[in-house]
C-alpha cells in the first residue's frame, strides 16, 4: 500500500502524464457503465494490473480525469459520479497529506483500501456473473420435458354439512318465501298519543298530588305491554307537564312520580267546571 | 443391442423428450442428421423402454413418450378434501328433502331463483340426491329425491325422522321477522305459514310420476360409483 | 441389475418422466407406495441413465430427468429464447446468489449504484430469486435469496455448486457490509473498529432475520411442484 501511495505521489507531480496517458483509450459512453464503480472497474481493468496490486491514487486520477472529459464534451453525468470524483478528490488529498488523519476519520491508506475492497468484490461479482452465465442452461443447453403428464387426485370429497345447517337452510328459505308483502303487524302496546288523552280526561279529578301509577291503564305486571303503559303515562305527564297543566314531583331517582293538577294550584272553582263541561 | 448409431440413439431420445407433440417421422429425419436411419432407431427406442415405466408410443401423427396408463392408476393419490357446501347447495337439498320428488325447475320454482349447473352437482356428487323418476307432465322432468347416503349423513332413520314445520317454528327456525325480533320474549305470536299446504305437496306427486327407464338408473349409478 | 422393486422403478421413472420441473423427494414419497425405497430406486434410475440421451439430475431438494447437456449443439430442439439478462441484472443475480440472504440496500452497495426497479423484478419473474425474510434491523429490510429454479436452470444440485464460491470466500470478497466496514476484518490493515464485533455479523445475519410468514415457503414449494 505505502509503495503505491509512493509511487502516486511521484505520478502527481507529473501531472502531464496522468491526463494524456489513458485518455486516448477512455470510453466516453457513460450509459455503458453501472455506476461510478463501474467505471472505477473498468479503468483499473486498463492498466492490466492485479487489483491488489493497483495504485489507488493513479485510478482516482484517472477517474477524475474521465469525469472532467465526459463534461468537457456536455454529456449529462448522474449525481453518483460527480458524489465519487469529489470523494475521490478528497481521498486523493488524505493520502497526499497523511497528516490530516485524526483518530475518527478513517486514514488516505483505509480509505484507499476500502475503495480497492470495492472494487475486488465487485470484480468478483461480475466475475461470478460471467461464469454463471457461461454454465449449461435450461432451455438452451439442456431440456425439460416439454409435454408433461398429470397424475391426478383420487379425491373423497367430504361435504360438511350438518343437519342444523340443512334445517336452518330450509327455515330461512321458508320465511323467505312466505314473506312475499311485508304486514307490518298491529302493535298492542300502549301509545304516548293514547296516554295523554287519558291523563287529560282523567287530570281534573285528582284533588292533590298522586302518584303516577294511579293513572296507569294496566296493572303493573312488568311484561312488555304494562312497561309500555308505564313509560307511554310517563311521556304523557311530562307532555302536559311541559303544557303547563299539570305538575310533577320526585323525591329522588327511582321514588314514586306524584303528579298534580296545576289548576288546583290557584284553587280556580271556574277551570274546574270548564274542565268538566269539557268532558 | 442392435447396431443403431448409439449417439444418434441420445439425439433422437433427447428430442422426443424435449417436443412439445409427437413428432412425425418426416420431422425426424429433418431433425437428426445425414445418414439417421430413424426407423431402426424408433424400434430400437421403443424396445428399450418396453419394460419401464414410460413408452414410446405412435400417437396422433407422430411418436411420443408417454407414462405407462397402468401406473397412472397407481400413481394417483388418494385424498380426503373436506368441502364446505355453498348456500344455495344447503337450501336445495333441503328443498329437495321436503318436496321430493321435484324436478328442477319445481326447485328454481320454489327458490325463486335460477339453479346454476354446479350446485346439483354438488349434491349429486356428494350422494346425497338422485333421480327418482320423469313427471308425466309436458318434457317429461326428472324429479329427484334423497338418497340412503344423505339419511346416513344425516343420521336419519327414514325420511319421517325430517322434522316438520312445527318444529322447525318451535326451533326457531322459520319465521324470524327482524322487526318483531325485539318482542322475542312473547309468545303469543302467530304463525307465519300455513303447514298443512307444505307438507301435502310430496304425496301428490308421487302419484304422478314414471319411474325412470332402467338404463337410465344403471348410468346414473355407475357414475356415483365412480 | 440391484435388487430394487421393479415395480416401485417404474413408477418412479414414469411419474419423474411426466413432471416437466424437479420432483422433491417429500412428493415422490407421497406417490410412491408406502416402503418404496427411494434413495436405492433414485440411485438406480440415475445409473440406468447414465449412458442415454437423458439423464436424471439432482436440483435442490428434488430430482428431474433433462437432456444430456453434452448433446446440445446436436439436439436441433426449439430453444426458447430467454431475453438476455442486462448487465445489471447479472450483477443483481450473483450478488444474490453468492451474498444471499441480502437486502436490495447491500445490492446497492456492492454495486456502488442504485438499482433501477426492474432490475429485480426481471429476476422475480424469472422465479430466481425469492424474498427469504426480514434482516432485524431497523426497516425490517426484506432479504432476497436464490429459488429451485434457479438451481434447475443453472444445473445446479446446491449453492455449493456456484462457481469459484471456495475462492470469493478465501479472499474475503463474500461479505456485503460497506467497503469501510470490511477494513477491521482485513489482516493487512490496522484494525478501524474491533473486529470481533465486526466479524461476527455475517453469523448474526443468518440469525437475525425474521422468515417471511411461514406459508410463503410451502406455497414456492407446492408452486415449484406443479
Amino acid at each position: 500500500m505505502t509503495e503505491d501511495v509512493n509511487d502516486s505521489v511521484d505520478d502527481f507531480e507529473d501531472e502531464e502524464r496522468v491526463v494524456a496517458a489513458p485518455g486516448t483509450e477512455l470510453v466516453l459512453d457513460v450509459g455503458g457503465f453501472e455506476g461510478p464503480i463501474d467505471v472505477l472497474l473498468t479503468l483499473a481493468r486498463d492498466q492490466k494490473v492485479d487489483l491488489t496490486q493497483i495504485s489507488i491514487l493513479e485510478l482516482a486520477d484517472q477517474y477524475l480525469y474521465w469525469v472532467a472529459e465526459i463534461r468537457r464534451t456536455n454529456l449529462e453525468l448522474a449525481a453518483d459520479y460527480l458524489v465519487m470524483a469529489a470523494w475521490l478528490a478528497y481521498l486523493k488529498s488524505r493520502l497526499l497529506i497523511p497528516d490530516m488523519s485524526t483518530e475518527e476519520e478513517p486514514s488516505g491508506e483505509e480509505m484507499a483500501a476500502a475503495l480497492q475492497f470495492q472494487l475486488r468484490r465487485l470484480e468478483g461479482m461480475q466475475d461470478a456473473g460471467a461464469r454463471l452465465m457461461a454454465r449449461q442452461q435450461l432451455g438452451k443447453d439442456f431440456f425439460k420435458r416439454a409435454d408433461p403428464e398429470k397424475f391426478g387426485y383420487n379425491s373423497t370429497s367430504i361435504f360438511e354439512v350438518t343437519m342444523f345447517d340443512l334445517l336452518s337452510a330450509y327455515g330461512e328459505h321458508t320465511h323467505r318465501s312466505n314473506v312475499k308483502t311485508l304486514h307490518i303487524q298491529g302493535s298492542d302496546l300502549f301509545s304516548p298519543d293514547d296516554a295523554v288523552k287519558r291523563m287529560m280526561g282523567m287530570i281534573g279529578k285528582i284533588p292533590d298530588w298522586a302518584s303516577l301509577d294511579q293513572f296507569l291503564p294496566i296493572e303493573l305486571r312488568g311484561d312488555i305491554i304494562s312497561r309500555s303503559a308505564l313509560a307511554s303515562t310517563l311521556v304523557a305527564a311530562l307532555q302536559i307537564t311541559k303544557e303547563g297543566k299539570m305538575q310533577m314531583r320526585q323525591g329522588g331517582s327511582f321514588e314514586p312520580i306524584f303528579v298534580k293538577d296545576a289548576a288546583r294550584v290557584v284553587e280556580s272553582i271556574d277551570d274546574i267546571n270548564e274542565e268538566k263541561r269539557d268532558q | 443391442m442392435s447396431n443403431v448409431d448409439g449417439h444418434h440413439l441420445k439425439l433422437l431420445e433427447a428430442f422426443l423428450f424435449a417436443s412439445a407433440e409427437p413428432v412425425p417421422l418426416k420431422v425426424l429425419e429433418e431433425r437428426l442428421p445425414d445418414g439417421a436411419e430413424i426407423e431402426a432407431l424408433i424400434e430400437e427406442l421403443k424396445n428399450h423402454y418396453e419394460e419401464r415405466g414410460i413408452k414410446l408410443i405412435h400417437v396422433g401423427k407422430g411418436w411420443a413418450f408417454r407414462t405407462d396408463p397402468e401406473l397412472a392408476q397407481a400413481l394417483m393419490v388418494d385424498r380426503t378434501v373436506t368441502r364446505k357446501l355453498s348456500r344455495a347447495a344447503v337450501e336445495t337439498l333441503s328443498i329437495v328433502a321436503y318436496h321430493q320428488p321435484v324436478t328442477r325447475a319445481e326447485i328454481e320454482e320454489i327458490r325463486g331463483v335460477g339453479l346454476s349447473k354446479g350446485t346439483m352437482d354438488v349434491l349429486f356428487e356428494a350422494g346425497w340426491i338422485r333421480p327418482r323418476g320423469r313427471r308425466r307432465t309436458p318434457g317429461k322432468p326428472v324429479t329427484w329425491g334423497t338418497t340412503e347416503g344423505f339419511l346416513d349423513h344425516f343420521a336419519m332413520e327414514s325420511l319421517e325422522d325430517l322434522p316438520g314445520m312445527e318444529d322447525l317454528k318451535a326451533a326457531g327456525l322459520i319465521d324470524k321477522r327482524p322487526a318483531i325480533q325485539t318482542l322475542g320474549t312473547r309468545a303469543d305470536m302467530a304463525p307465519a305459514a300455513d303447514p298443512d299446504e307444505l307438507e301435502e305437496v310430496p304425496e301428490q306427486e308421487v302419484m304422478n310420476e314414471d319411474p325412470l327407464d332402467p338404463d337410465d338408473g344403471e348410468d346414473l349409478a355407475s357414475l356415483e360409483a365412480e
